[in-house]
């Protein structure tokens, strides 16, 4: 779960890390926290509201009005701006990049800094890498003090201590949050110290259950501004996109979705959906998921599922596909490959409903291919 | 030989009287693997598809000699549960548990490499040395025994490519499956270095996906360290960009993480390409015939 | 910095351990918190109040209040009682013993159970060790849940979960606010579940410079009861323990004050005072040392300073024991053994000043016990 | 040869420029120790008696190598710095440092181990290998080179004992001091081992004192791992009941803790035992003699 920008900065203020004075107008109504000079961020999830003109900079309080009004009227990537933080001007002499996230491949926390804070860090890696200190860290000992010395080295902080107090609280929004990024960029030098001008905070959606009361709070208030209604509560642990061909694809692994993907375009055709359910699923799963393909047509014009099961269950998914038809009805050619883990049940179950299944990918991509196009 | 696992294994199931891991015991001992125990707290005493529960590793440690364990344990508790295994001594699990928090997952596997212990996963299919022992998923049909290694973060990816193979009659040593991720316990270069010291592997495949630069980490590692043939596929060309397919880092981002570029990685290593399973079964004949 | 139960117990409910409903009498004209029946605890920090008749269990107001009276006029130990606790009853059964500490020998912390509550556990260590159930554990981990199920095992919970959730609590006691022992004695079980009956929590001084809120607090609330004025800053690592003797020693290290306990016995003398400055000390040490010991007039027949510097400088304790002399005059016979880190400059001092030092211990100790008898 | 540290030993001192660092630098220095380098944070570029300063390890290890480190760093810092010598791959410390809190210590230990680093401490006043390399406080004129292996917990005592044999031409081979507890790096049962396989140690002597059971553990392991003669002396036979004296556990208990109860032990597992320095020199040449 990604935060907004007013939320990570509470989220710091809590820990104790300086931020500027702020006030946040969730609509374009709201009285301004205070007067003008200040800066006006749009917050949105989507990164580059800067360069989407998503932030003013405002002198007097009649631009500032102004300034809100059409901040609220922006879309920013495909987000409508959900509030308008208000905050103070501060002068600074440097800006600074400072991370704490995971290394995947390493398995280790992993401690970033940069001189070369305020634009993107990634374009930063790609054409100045040597610009950027990485420092891995043992998980249950935190990032030491002497990798943060290192640190303020390299940003060219000549009293370290300041930097070892940040860190520090940085590295207990991480653990204690359970955080999958705590980014501050930029991290100002101001003549007061250190001041996160900005907040990117990633939210382990995986701790939820032993974070409910933090995690359902700062969501709640998220739907509250956007006027969604997401849940925590994750039932199944599919991954749905849309694309813009017209087979319906559904597969129980990434890999085989990719790879059937690979398989509908070599064979001519294009995929309308990529949806997979992963390798730990049940009936309901793939009950939701042909659901949730189906309610793409008619834009889907076959429905092709792929499923090699290894801890998914074939008996369960036959289960699952015969209960959508008979709720539902599937009126668009239906293609199923079936193999895996109790096929023997599955194929039986599937047979006994008419529906017979393929035991080959490539040939059933095929003659799914085929029944897409209307081929008959 | 196989990697990592053999027919002497002797496998503890942990979670064994849940739902899969219930089920998977009975397949597990249908492929003819060892399983000598189960743990399920608050459970000894029951025995599941013959193999007795226990409470506590040390209480089966007590009656059996375990080699490794397989861990079905659900996420919350996975941790604890990870270490009660190395802190018994035991050298590798299988961690196939899903949706473990991210600082869990760093948690233990910081334990695993501080006690000398190995983690296949977590959030993996687990491994399968076919006709000697099968640690998780791989459905037994699909696989049979022979002198190919092959790795892959996908679970069903694997099982595709074993089935296209096991068709045409080329058999495995040891399959093994990484997990999707974000985070790894037995990385992709540990299973090529185990491979290339295998004698009993002859060819390695290794089937990788778009995003992320593990295929091009594993592309350098592969022409410093592996003198074996590697067949490798990457899946996702069709991929559209932008878009997260499923795995941890499984997304194109402009001209970065394309199968492209990673088959031109592997390619300029010494590695040879398949487009589809179809493929890998003639390349490695090829190879094997040159 | 040991608590008293009152004060474990509110830390144990702040973290979510359950305790008995009580109230607190902090004189004995404070009103009752709660009607009888109840159990009155005497607050002291002395062990053994049990046996010293410190607790009573009252089934009526009148019985209360004059036990009440009673308990706030007792001396146990040396301690008099600061404060009652008056306490609901509580039907269990079964006592458990539960505890974690670090064991200095591994360097490892301890997590003790035993099934043996309610009873001085060092009995049981000594007649039943077999009943005490203790189990290391990595200390960036915490006790771990199959360790927690082994030790629920060993009490006979057949639910160990709320055990895990017990220990769990404990360990942030522990490791948050910097224990060396928190210890549960009885716990409690209940029908609705595990209640900490008594509370023992000793806090590390040493790292008073971190918890300085919580650790000022309970230490004020101590010397309000007591009307002692005890402090956190230490200045010093002296040791000081009044003897019976009438020769006043001083030393630079455990070691050697012991080793000169036993010389001084072996020379046919009695040492008065056992004061030994650490091994890291200054002037002031020496001079702050040397009052105490001169305070102990007139037991204090003659002063022997035993000094063998290592880290100490001879320098420094000769600046001490010169400042001393001169600003209160030394009016017993006194006797300096002086080696070790920058003797030269010492002895040079004290020779200037008119005091010779020895060299060798065992003929200063047969000095100073000789000048101690008053022979001359 | 000595144990821990011989006249090889590349030193590095952290906390350099505090009072007691700067000092013992130059004392270590006159003792003849290899101190090669510094380090305090923000003192980079200064210079000790000598003595190159730098802000972390790592920069020292680019000009210099270095096979133990001392430390003199506050107890607030102690911890992190504690660590930083570990994760630079440095298996020696000495960490001199008292009043570190607890739950410090354990984790720096731990961390210690996980590395395959010894500590010695805290709160030690080192060690001296005489004649080779000092890094502590051990007063360089009470100890000479020669075969008598020594370990205390206490200083001070160490250094009287030391003065004792050296003013009768009796010398050392290390004299370890294992700080003042309540929580060790360095054990004493591992420092007798030490000597143990020292061949160039002959005699042990082991200084011990009321409380606590670490001489009762320590008889114990002489009884079954030590062939070498034991000389051991207890000090607090004089002490009061019930009073601590100074070092954690020093304190007599009952029957628990006593000098005599200590002596027997170590008498029944076959040490001789000392009632001051003095016979300790009788009991050396006797040993020796025999």
């Amino acid at each position: 779960m990604k935060l907004y920008e007013f939320q990570g900065k509470r989220l710091f203020a809590e820990y104790g890390i300086p931020v500027p004075k702020s006030g946040l107008l969730r609509s374009p109504t709201d009285a301004m926290p205070f007067d003008a000079p200040g800066v006006l961020k749009s917050q949105v999830l989507v990164g580059g509201r800067g360069k989407a003109g998503g932030i003013r900079v405002v002198d007097d309080n009649e631009e500032a009005n102004l300034a809100v009004e059409d901040l609220f009227q922006k879309t920013i990537g495909d987000e409508q701006v959900a509030a308008v933080l208000m905050e103070e001007k501060v002068a600074f002499t440097n800006e600074y990049y400072l991370a704490l996230t995971h290394d995947g491949g390493r398995a280790l926390p992993l401690l970033i800094a940069s001189a070369s804070g305020g634009v993107d860090i990634e374009e930063v890696a790609r054409e100045n890498p040597e610009a950027i200190l990485t420092q891995v860290f043992d998980p249950l000992l935190g990032p030491l003090d002497y990798q943060v010395r290192r640190a303020a080295r390299s940003l060219g902080i000549a009293k370290p201590r300041q930097l070892s107090d940040l860190v520090a609280r940085m590295y207990r929004v991480f653990a204690e949050t359970d955080a999958t990024l705590v980014e501050i960029n930029p991290l100002a030098q101001t003549a007061d110290g250190l001041l996160a001008l900005d907040s990117k905070v990633l939210l382990d959606e995986k701790a939820a259950y032993r974070r409910k009361d933090v995690f359902s709070a700062l969501l709640e208030e998220q739907n509250a501004l956007t006027g969604q209604s997401e849940s925590l509560e994750k039932e199944d642990t599919t991954t749905f996109v849309d694309l813009d061909g017209d087979l319906g694809m559904i597969s129980d692994g990434a890999g085989t979705g990719m790879l059937t993907l690979d398989l509908i375009r070599d064979a001519g055709g294009e995929a309308a959906t990529f949806c997979e359910m992963g390798g730990f699923t049940n009936p309901q799963v793939i009950y939701d998921a042909i659901g949730s393909v189906m309610a793409r047509q008619p834009k889907v014009k076959a429905l092709l599922i792929v499923l090699i099961g290894g801890f998914n269950r074939m008996d369960e998914m036959a289960e699952g596909i015969l209960k959508y038809r008979e709720d539902h009805g599937i009126d668009v050619p239906l293609v199923v490959r079936m193999v895996g883990t109790l096929e023997e049940v599955g194929k039986e179950m599937m047979h006994e409903a008419g529906l017979d299944t393929f035991d080959d990918l490539p040939g059933a991509v095929e003659e799914a291919v085929r029944l897409a196009k209307g081929d008959s | 030989m196989s990697i990592l696992v053999n027919e002497n294994t002797k496998v503890l199931v942990q979670g064994i009287t849940g739902r899969s891991g219930s089920l998977q015991t009975k397949v597990m001992l249908e492929a003819g693997t060892k399983v000598v125990a189960g743990v399920t707290p608050g459970k000894a005493g029951e025995s599941v598809h013959g193999v007795p529960v226990y409470d506590l590793i040390e209480d089966a440690l007590e009656e059996h000699e375990v080699d490794a364990v397989i861990s079905f344990v659900p996420a919350p508790f996975a941790k604890d549960a990870a270490i009660e295994t190395f802190d018994s001594g035991i050298k590798l699990l299988v961690l196939t548990t899903e949706e473990i928090p991210d600082h869990d997952v760093v948690s233990l596997i910081g334990v695993a490499r501080a006690r000398g212990a190995r983690i296949v996963g977590p959030g993996t299919p687990g491994l399968i040395a076919p006709g000697k022992c099968k640690m998780g998923a791989h459905p037994t049909r699909m696989f049979t025994e022979g002198k190919v290694g092959m790795v892959s973060k996908s679970g069903a990816l694997s099982y595709e490519v074993g089935k296209s193979l096991t068709e045409a009659g080329i058999g495995q040593s040891t399959v093994v499956g990484l997990g999707g991720g974000p985070i790894w316990g037995l990385s992709q270069t540990e299973v090529l270095e185990l491979f290339e010291e295998d004698p009993e592997t002859d060819v390695i495949v290794m089937l990788g996906e778009i995003g992320g630069s593990m295929e091009e980490e594993a592309a350098a590692f592969i022409a410093e360290n592996i003198s074996k043939p590697v067949v490798a596929m990457i899946v996702g060309r069709a991929a559209p960009e932008g878009k997260s397919l499923g795995h941890a880092g499984a997304i194109i981002e402009g001209d970065r993480g394309t199968a492209q570029a990673k088959i031109a990685a592997l390619e300029a290593a010494g590695a040879h390409t398949a487009r589809i399973p179809a493929d890998m079964v003639d390349i490695i004949r090829k190879v094997r015939g040159g």
